[in-house]
């Protein structure tokens, strides 16, 4: 829908000032509304976002540092602490897309009362891509070569090879900058020890730090120095984190004691309920990239093998190789039922691994929307694949069709898993569910049998996404040399184990390509290339779900960014 | 006493030291990685990286050694700069989260005014109501108020906090909006009226976990009335021509609290660990909800340090138990 | 007086002692001893009975205990039956113990209360024979007939028994291995006077009827002297006098023995009303710390300055008679001449 | 003797059919009466078991829960993961007596398995404690040379933080027992082992206590004069002397274990939630209280009421066993 | 004694019953007796035979339940402390009858130290002040026999030895200066020598302050030396009273004359085997309605199954409730 919009539109956001964009926001004086009280169940363990790259640590964040650029509720870029946002059209990106030229605004001043210049952009970079910092946001410089001061507000950043999609750096809420007179004793190994800077962030942003404290609370004052008049309405506000997602929402919904709350992932039915019978809160979505998913691993997982399972060397897997079980299996999943079930409005059927933006998504799949056990059957039993010793498993080629089925743990993943679990039942597919701890699955222990990326089950479920707009560095993941194995420690992140040379090919293409449209198209192809192979059969395309009281106003949810990535325009509601 | 007392503490510092082992050899197990909550797009290099600078690299006796030096020396250190400004600890290395990259410490001392405000009035509400309960059921053995509160004490003790919680909430906050579902680590009380707010905001959670100290207690108490009551002595009392309320409330409730004042003693540590579930239901973050964030969060010196906290904590009141016992009877002689 | 026929000694017990160490300080050193049993030498004749009188905490039951092997000794010997026990492992003692038995004061505490009287009865056969069904029972029914137990009873429990008789039951089970020798640890403090009787007399029958040799342990001097030969007299560790019956209750030589006689309140006031007491003042020392000297020297109506700084020897002062006490020191035991001053063997006992 | 005016002396000894009273010691006895059958202690344990009605209730529910969960899954044979999807989030009916759950699995079938499992672990870790903490209680009060070191080591246990502990042990190691035992096995052999290992002290220390006072008392000395060696000593009568403080910690331990392991489910520690436990049944109801009430009122009234019913049982077994009371 | 003074405390047809759960235990039957001013009546009997049950009863120190005064009068200072209030029976309690136990050891609260012991009854009836009574209880603790007392009020029970604690909580019986002292098997705990020590106390106690008492033992040799009168007592009641050296000089009943002769004595003619009363003493299920020990007499007969014997006097202030007389059958 907004194909030209989406990047090429840059320019014309620039003219669209953040104060305009809300014309009917109301005015008045800094600190006039009080108190917001903002409620996240999980709690932040710190305000750098560089040394945790938890959402709650990122978005909590938000509220003080800032980045160059930052991604509105539809993708579209909004200059922030730039001035403007370059293109090569305005002469800021190179013809060689090799280097990229920031400008920022006049007149920004950290919260301190000192001014924002480039060199705190300088440092940012220098800090955050120094070895021995640890810092969770580096792959926002990835293939940055420099980052100079050129003068006081203008930031010059090189990169190493030509790069496409050149706004990663300093972009989003992901990639703030810090002030370097604040940080400039905890570069590398030291940045861990500064807290009092980890803690208590100095900032350009609407709010300052007022008191943090680890795990629990955050409370947070009105910037005095920050650059929009009579922003923000409120003189405080309390982030508070922890508990669960229910009490966050009946302290929002039901007892109004809180404004907002994040992150709703509860039963839809309870969801609904709340909203109702407290009349208090109103609930906001949005979706970004984010896609549950299966990966059916390509590779034979059997235990037999020792040290080779799941890998190369063991050879393809017995049956999930074949796209027909594989489609069989996507076909037999009613995918609106998981979303009515799991996910409520903050979730929809999706064909694909790569669902939005919207230029990028792919109709070419949508026949799994629907449900078709039958068909499915049909399917399988034309290609020969059937129950040939009578105990409802189908056989492929003698194998009978038993699949180990293991995700995080998880409520919402564990019913979906038991719904999944019954439908290839009716299939003749006979599944295993298991569930291991969040911390260990996506932990990485190299040591640890259950982490994701070792995959010792023929199934996994979870859900991946990409930070920003721009698919090139997800796509990548599923190059033949990204799938993992012992001589890499097992890290990479083509998890399903999915090779293929015209696909490497395309990643290759992709990476030489400026055109946006032409991006899109390649992206598009890669999407489809997965989604036929079946080693990947995508469920949901999950957004976010917040609330936030009926008497709060101005909230534009968001998934491209922090989701209060505004809050600078929030404001209390006459109600 | 003396003698005793210097003895327990001698013993108690080998315990301490196997028990700080114990904790850390069993962390040392652990199969998560401090790395699980930094999102997929991070790339391994990078994790590596940032897991070395959490010293996960070195071997695991210069780690432990690490600790107790951090635990037993820096951290006494820090206290006394915090305390008289001194500067003895400047430049040591402190025990740091992993989670936070804080000073541990820094975090203990930062949670311990919701633990003790919340957790330790509900441990004195409780006491004070077991106490009277368990003396009336002992002396009214069998009557109704006895069976009565013997069914109360059971129930409290039946009934899982996150049920009873939760079930509290829903009553007192949501329909009847009497009290706050969440509670507020930040209130300060500095007049009346802040004052009503703290107590509002604590009335759920104290109750709920007053309940089940109330339980234990009266039970206990009952048990150990009932004990005394059939002793000699109070035959003495009474025929010494004392009224019921001194042959009560003096003889046999001064020899019956003897070892109730132990229990209540030994159950002070539990305080600080027994609440985890009510912290959780009530978001009092306190101790409890430190430690099971940083058990979640796999950020193990924090997880080491917090449980020998509670370690030391119950040797720590052990002792006390013991030594109370000695003040309380005479009979005890420790030599 | 004396017998031309020495009777054989059963038991010979030389310079006994049974000391418990005291832990005290931060590092639990040992700090001193209770001296329960302090050096006492005693012998018993083959079908006697020595009674052993003392008031509580003088180390008479432990001195009984002892001499069963109850305990490990600290120091002396134990000579039964011409075997020296003192330092046998238990695994040696387990082949002695059917010598030897015990029967207990509290006739309530020595019975497992979850074991059926025939159950108690039958575990020395379970021990130490190997016994058919039968055979078993058929024994357990003899020894409850000898002790005057209803055969029916065997399958109850012992709470279901008044006093006298569980102490029958405690009889029966000390005598189901046909032993030589017994201990009667205070074996009627526990009953009701008009169980007493029965009691002693049940043992003095049995005695006659097996041939047994008793150490009749007790602080009731009047049924000491209603069933002993000869009694001893411990006081605080020690035994203070040991002497034939007859001649111990006439003419006590020991002051503690005098005065324990004269405490003794007789059921007859004229008798009462004539008798001289001898009121002790003081209580006993504690047998952590006893005193210097002789360890009576601080409740003694007879106190002399030697009493506070030599413990009197324990000999033979007159045949058969043996004392510790100053009082009799060289003088008097010279009056007996044809006592040997180099033996500590007691003479023979006194049979009526 | 002494003459105590003891209320509770003069009862015991007032039993109608105790032979004190009408079979007087020596009397000549009537010859070829049948021998009484043995009448074990137990019975009088019974006995006074029955007058206390808070008890007798107590086990009687808790034997209907045993049966219930044992043999109610052949009677209600829903699968309790089978998906009714139809009938999600429904109330009370026919179908579905107890409703149904989010996904439309039967709540009475859920219950039930939930039930089994936490019966399950009630009554092992339960068993595994007791085992444990009599073993170290006999030994240490049996044995002088052991009671220090074994005391200590308890008296160590007695000092580490349990609940953290437990929420630590669990987090170690429960993957790794899921894996290699197999997913349901290992976790419920965690938890019981975690909740085994970390509720025998009390145990311990009792029974040390007792074992203690036994060995003071004479009829061990008696058989030590029997020439009893210590292994029967024990067997026959240590054990069997310590039983009541035992039974009235089982008692304890189960309504222990039950309520430790739904705290465990709570956290999110616990079985996971494809394996229904009451307390996970209850976490997972929470979220519904407001809608479906139901939810957690079946599962917290059966974890409520096992634990009330077991602790007054043991309520009701510490005054049968207890001497002292027992007759009054 | 004189024979003629008006009792200081008499009891009359008391009757307590304990309720347990195998029915009622009838522990007291019509028990009679007075004590006279500045006499010494012991009361023998052995364990169950009612004689504690019934001074415990007196003055309201049983629990209840499950013991239960049924019936009976025992008038003292013109009342009968049967039907007096709480409040009035307190005060005579402790402040007019004094108590003295069988087990120093437990008798005493361990955790309060016996000067405040001795003052809680001498503040509590007497209304002294604190200074008072503790002037009050050395003086006391002087009485009865313990050197350096103003130290000692500071020390707690376990510091004394038994004799000691006996003679402490003589102190306490003492304390208001009670018109009766009941002493429930006072000695029966102590040693000998001990037991001679309290004896001689007490004889010279009585001397110097007059006061009646009561001397409950199983110990017929303490009674001999020390009682005026005797009363035994067998099944819950009263078989044989009498000036002692009747009762001893002539046992009428055979309870009495058994008991007598099953005890052996430590001075004077050695028996040659103990006589011995078969069987045990009964437990009373019912009230009495035949001789309570016609089990165990050599001379029952007939009558005594069917009726239970009342006390009758046979001279010499001698009453004895049973139908032989000795004097038939020699």
């Amino acid at each position: 829908m907004k194909l030209k919009t989406l990047l090429m539109g840059a320019a014309a956001a620039t003219a669209l000032s953040p104060a305009m964009a809300l014309a009917e926001a109301h005015e008045g004086e800094r600190g006039r509304d009080g108190q917001l009280n903002i409620i996240y169940w999980q709690a932040p363990s710190t305000l750098n976002p560089f040394l945790s790259g938890g959402t709650k640590e990122v978005e909590s964040a938000s509220l003080v540092i800032e980045p160059l650029v930052r991604f509105d509720e539809n993708g579209e870029m909004v200059p922030w602490l730039a001035e403007s946002i370059p293109t090569v059209e305005n002469g800021g990106v190179s013809e060689d897309l090799t280097t990229i030229t920031w400008t920022l605004k006049e007149g920004v001043m950290w919260s301190d009362g000192t001014p924002l210049t480039a060199e705190d952009a300088v440092f940012t970079w220098e800090y955050c891509t120094h070895p021995e910092g640890g810092c969770a946001q580096a792959s926002y410089f990835d293939g940055v070569s420099s980052v100079e001061a050129m003068d006081d507000r203008t930031i010059k950043v090189t990169f190493n090879a030509p790069k496409p999609f050149p706004y990663t750096a300093f972009v989003g809420s992901e990639s703030p900058i810090i002030q370097k007179a604040q940080f400039a004793d905890c570069l590398g190994a030291r940045a861990p020890e500064c807290t009092d800077a980890n803690f208590g962030p100095i900032g350009t942003g609407p709010y300052k730090v007022a008191e943090f404290r680890p795990n629990d609370v955050i409370t947070f004052e009105a910037n005095e120095m920050f650059r929009e008049e009579g922003k923000p309405a409120f003189a405080t506000v309390t982030f508070k984190g922890g508990g669960d997602a229910t009490a966050a929402m009946r302290a929002v919904c039901e007892t109004g004691e809180f404004d907002y709350a994040w992150n709703l992932q509860i039963d839809p039915t309870v969801r609904a309920d709340m909203i109702e019978s407290g009349g208090m809160c109103t609930e906001v979505v949005a979706f970004g990239t984010s896609v549950e998913r299966l990966h059916l691993n390509q590779t034979n997982p059997s235990a037999d093998l020792g040290e080779a399972r799941s890998t190369v060397e063991a050879g393809p897997h017995p049956f999930l190789t074949d796209p027909i079980v594989g489609q069989a299996m996507s076909m037999a999943i009613d995918r609106q039922l998981l979303v009515d079930i799991g996910y409520g409005s903050g979730g929809t059927v999706t064909c694909n691994v790569l669902p939005a933006p919207p230029a990028y998504a792919s109709t070419a799949n949508d026949d799994c929307k629907v449900q078709d056990i039958e068909g499915a059957k049909a399917l399988l039993d034309e290609n020969g694949i059937v129950d040939s010793d009578g105990d409802g498993i189908r056989e492929y080629e003698g194998t009978p069709l038993k699949v180990l089925y293991q995700t995080s743990t998880n409520a919402v993943r564990q019913d979906t898993q038991a719904l999944i679990k019954q439908w290839w039942t009716e299939l003749g597919i006979e599944a295993e569910l298991r569930n291991i701890d969040a911390s260990v699955f996506f932990g990485g222990d190299p040591s640890s049998p259950d982490t994701f990326q070792k995959f010792y089950a023929d199934i996994e479920m979870y859900t991946n996404n990409f930070a920003g707009v721009d698919p090139e560095a997800y796509m990548a993941n599923w190059r033949c040399d990204e799938i993992p194995g012992p001589g890499t420690q097992w890290q990479g992140s083509n998890i399903q184990r999915f090779c293929m040379e015209e696909y490497d090919a395309l990643v290759d293409q992709m990476a030489q390509t400026a055109g946006l449209e032409a991006r899109a198209e390649i992206a598009k192809q890669m999407n489809d290339m997965i989604m036929q192979s079946y080693s990947i059969i995508p469920l949901i395309h999950r957004g976010g779900v917040s609330a936030h009281a009926n008497s709060l106003g101005g909230v534009r949810m968001n998934d491209w960014d922090s989701e209060i990535w505004n809050a600078k325009d929030w404001y209390r509601t006459g109600e | 006493m003396l003698n005793y007392t210097l003895r327990r503490l001698l013993i108690s510092v080998p315990t301490l030291l196997i028990i700080s082992l114990a904790i850390f050899l069993l962390l040392e197990l652990a199969p998560g990685d401090p790395m699980a909550q930094v999102p997929l797009t991070v790339p391994p290099e990078v994790k590596q990286k940032m897991r070395e600078a959490l010293g996960l690299g070195e071997p695991v006796p210069v780690r432990y050694w690490k600790w107790l030096v951090q635990f037993f020396w820096i951290e006494p250190l820090n206290m006394i700069d915090n305390i008289f400004g001194t500067a003895f600890a400047a430049g040591e290395q402190r025990v740091l989260s992993w989670q936070t990259r804080s000073p541990v410490m820094d975090l203990v001392l930062q949670r311990m005014p919701q633990t003790l405000w919340v957790v330790g009035m509900s441990y004195i509400v409780g006491v004070a109501i077991a106490l009277p309960i368990g003396i009336y059921s002992a002396y009214k053995q069998y009557s109704v108020f006895d069976q009565a509160g013997t069914f109360v004490s059971m129930i409290g003790y039946s009934v899982p906090p996150f049920f009873s919680g939760v079930l509290v909430i829903v009553i007192f906050s949501v329909q009847l909006g009497w009290f706050p579902s969440i509670y507020d680590t930040t209130h300060r009380v500095v007049d009346w009226d802040t004052f009503v707010v703290q107590l509002q905001q604590m009335v759920m959670p104290v109750m709920v976990l007053a309940l089940q100290t109330t339980a234990q207690i009266s039970r206990f108490m009952r048990a150990s009335m009932l004990d005394n009551l059939n002793q000699d002595y109070v035959r003495t009392a009474r025929a010494k021509g004392m009224t019921e309320q001194v042959v009560v409330m003096k003889h046999v409730l001064r020899n019956s609290m003897i070892p109730v004042v132990t229990v209540i003693a030994l159950g002070v540590p539990g305080i600080f660990g027994g609440a985890i579930i009510t912290e959780q239901v009530f978001k009092v973050n306190g101790i409890g909800q430190l430690l099971i964030t940083a058990i979640q969060a796999n950020d193990l010196p924090l997880v080491q340090t917090l449980t020998f906290i509670f370690a030391v904590l119950i040797v720590a009141f052990n002792l006390i138990a013991d030594i109370l016992y000695g003040i309380l009877d005479p009979r005890i002689r420790y030599d | 007086m004396l017998d031309a026929t020495p009777r054989k000694k059963l038991v010979e017990v030389r310079d006994l002692k049974m000391h418990f160490p005291i832990f005290a300080g931060i590092l639990r050193r040992r700090v001193g001893e209770v001296k329960a049993v302090d050096g006492v030498t005693f012998d018993i004749y083959e079908g006697e009975t020595l009674g052993l009188v003392g008031e509580s905490g003088c180390g008479k039951s432990t001195c009984g205990r002892a001499v069963l092997r109850l305990y490990e000794v600290t120091e002396g010997s134990i000579t039964i039956d011409g075997t020296d026990i003192a330092d046998w492992s238990p695994e040696e003692l387990r082949k002695m113990r059917p010598t030897m038995q015990m029967v207990f004061q509290d006739p309530q505490a020595s019975l497992n209360p979850r074991m059926t009287v025939a159950n108690i009865i039958g575990e020395p056969l379970d021990e130490h024979r190997a016994l058919s069904k039968k055979e078993r029972l058929d024994r357990i029914y003899e020894l409850m007939d000898h002790v005057g137990l209803n055969r029916d009873f065997a399958n109850r429990y012992p709470h279901e028994f008044s006093g006298g008789q569980r102490q029958r039951i405690g009889i029966a089970r000390a005598l189901a291995l046909n032993p030589k020798f017994i201990v009667c640890d205070e074996p009627i403090a526990a009953l009701d006077v008009s169980i007493q009787a029965q009691v002693v007399n049940l043992l003095e029958d049995l005695q006659n009827e097996f041939g047994l040799t008793y150490l009749f342990i007790s602080h009731d001097l009047s049924m000491v002297r209603h069933i002993a030969t000869r009694v001893a007299v411990m006081y605080l560790g020690k035994i203070a006098e040991l002497a034939p019956r007859e001649a111990l209750y006439d003419e006590p030589l020991h002051p503690y023995t005098q005065a324990l006689l004269s405490a003794v309140p007789e059921p007859d006031p004229a008798l009462e009303a004539k008798t001289e007491r001898i009121i002790l003042k003081g209580d006993v020392p504690s047998p952590s710390n006893p005193p210097r000297g002789c360890n009576f020297c601080t409740r003694c109506p007879q106190v002399m300055d030697v009493c506070r700084e030599v413990d009197p020897e324990f000999r033979e002062v007159r045949p058969g008679r043996y004392v510790a006490c100053h009082l009799y020191a060289d003088t008097k035991s010279a009056a007996a001449p044809n006592a040997a001053r180099s033996t500590r063997q007691p003479s023979e006992p006194l049979r009526e | 003797m002494t003459d105590r005016p003891h209320p509770e002396d003069v009862p015991v000894a007032g039993d109608e059919t105790a032979p004190v009273i009408h079979n007087p010691v020596g009397a000549a006895q009537p010859v070829g009466r049948a021998i009484r059958p043995p009448r074990s202690q137990w019975w009088d344990v019974w006995d006074q078991f029955k007058t206390h009605k808070g008890a007798l209730m107590g086990a009687a529910f808790f034997v209907f829960i045993l049966v219930a969960v044992a043999i109610g899954p052949l009677l209600w044979t829903i699968d309790p993961t089978y998906i009714d999807i139809r009938a999600r989030n429904t109330g009370p009916s026919l179908a579905h007596p107890f409703g149904a759950d989010q996904l439309g699995r039967d709540m009475l079938a859920r219950m039930l398995e939930g039930g089994r499992t936490s019966m399950a672990v009630g009554l092992t870790a339960m068993a595994l404690a007791l085992g444990l903490g009599t073993l170290v209680g006999v030994l240490a009060g049996y044995f002088r040379s052991l009671d220090g070191p074994l005391m200590r080591f308890t008296d160590l246990f007695l000092a580490l933080p349990l609940l953290p502990l437990l929420l630590v042990m669990v987090m170690l190691f429960r993957d790794s027992l899921r894996s290699a035992i197999g997913p349901e096995t290992g976790i419920f052999l965690l938890i019981v082992i975690g909740i085994g290992i970390t509720s025998w002290m009390p145990t311990a220390r009792i029974v040390r206590g007792d074992v203690l006072a036994l060995k003071e008392r004479e009829f061990v000395l008696a058989a030590r004069s029997i020439g009893t060696p210590s292994r029967r000593m024990i067997t026959r009568h240590i054990l069997p002397n310590v039983l009541s403080p035992i039974m009235v910690s089982a008692t304890l331990g189960i309504a222990n274990a039950i309520i430790t392991e739904s705290a465990l489910s709570f956290l999110g520690l616990g079985f996971p939630s494809d394996y229904p436990t009451w307390g996970s049944l209850l976490r997972d109801g929470t979220d519904y209280l407001q809608q479906h009430p139901e939810r957690v009122l079946w599962p917290g009234l059966a974890i409520s009421l096992t634990v009330l019913s077991v602790n007054y049982m043991g309520d009701g077994l510490r005054d049968a066993l207890d001497p002292r009371i027992r007759g009054r | 004694m004189p024979d003629g003074a008006a009792p200081v405390l008499d009891v009359r047809d008391l009757k307590t019953v304990f309720l347990t759960r195998s029915g009622e235990v009838h522990a007291v039957n019509s028990v009679s007796f007075d004590v006279r001013p500045g006499e010494l009546l012991g009361v023998v009997g052995e364990s169950g035979s009612g004689k504690s049950v019934t001074m415990m009863s007196l003055i309201g120190l049983l629990p209840s339940p499950p013991a239960e005064v049924r019936e009976g009068q025992v008038l003292f200072g013109g009342r009968d402390l049967l039907s007096v209030d709480a409040d009035t029976l307190r005060h005579i309690r402790g402040g007019r009858i004094g108590f003295v136990f069988q087990d120093p050891m437990t008798s005493l609260n361990p955790v309060f130290n016996v000067g405040f012991q001795i003052m809680e009854p001498l503040r509590t009836h007497m209304g002294l002040g604190k200074k008072a009574a503790r002037d009050r209880a050395v003086e006391l603790l002087e009485l009865v026999g313990i050197p350096d007392a103003r130290r000692r009020l500071g020390d707690y029970p376990h510091q004394f030895s038994g004799g000691m604690r006996q003679r402490v909580m003589i102190a306490i019986a003492l304390a208001c200066d009670p018109e009766v002292l009941i002493a429930d098997e006072p000695t029966t705990a102590l040693d000998v020598t001990i037991q001679a020590q309290i004896l001689e106390l007490v004889k010279e106690l009585r001397e110097k302050l007059g006061m009646a008492i009561v001397w409950i033992t199983h110990d017929l040799g303490v009674i001999a030396g020390i009682a005026d009168r005797v009363m035994v007592m067998y099944g819950g009641q009263v078989v044989e009273q009498a000036p002692v050296r009747e009762l001893f000089g002539n046992p009428r009943h055979p309870y009495t004359r058994a008991l007598l002769k099953t005890v052996p004595h430590v001075r004077g003619e050695r028996a040659k085997r103990l006589e011995v009363i078969q069987g045990q003493p009964p437990i009373l299920g019912a009230p009495p309605d035949a001789c309570p020990f016609r089990d165990r007499c050599d001379h029952a007969f007939d009558r005594c199954a069917r009726e239970n014997p009342q006390r009758r006097p046979v001279g010499h202030g001698h009453d004895v409730a049973c139908f032989w007389d000795p004097a038939h059958d020699g």
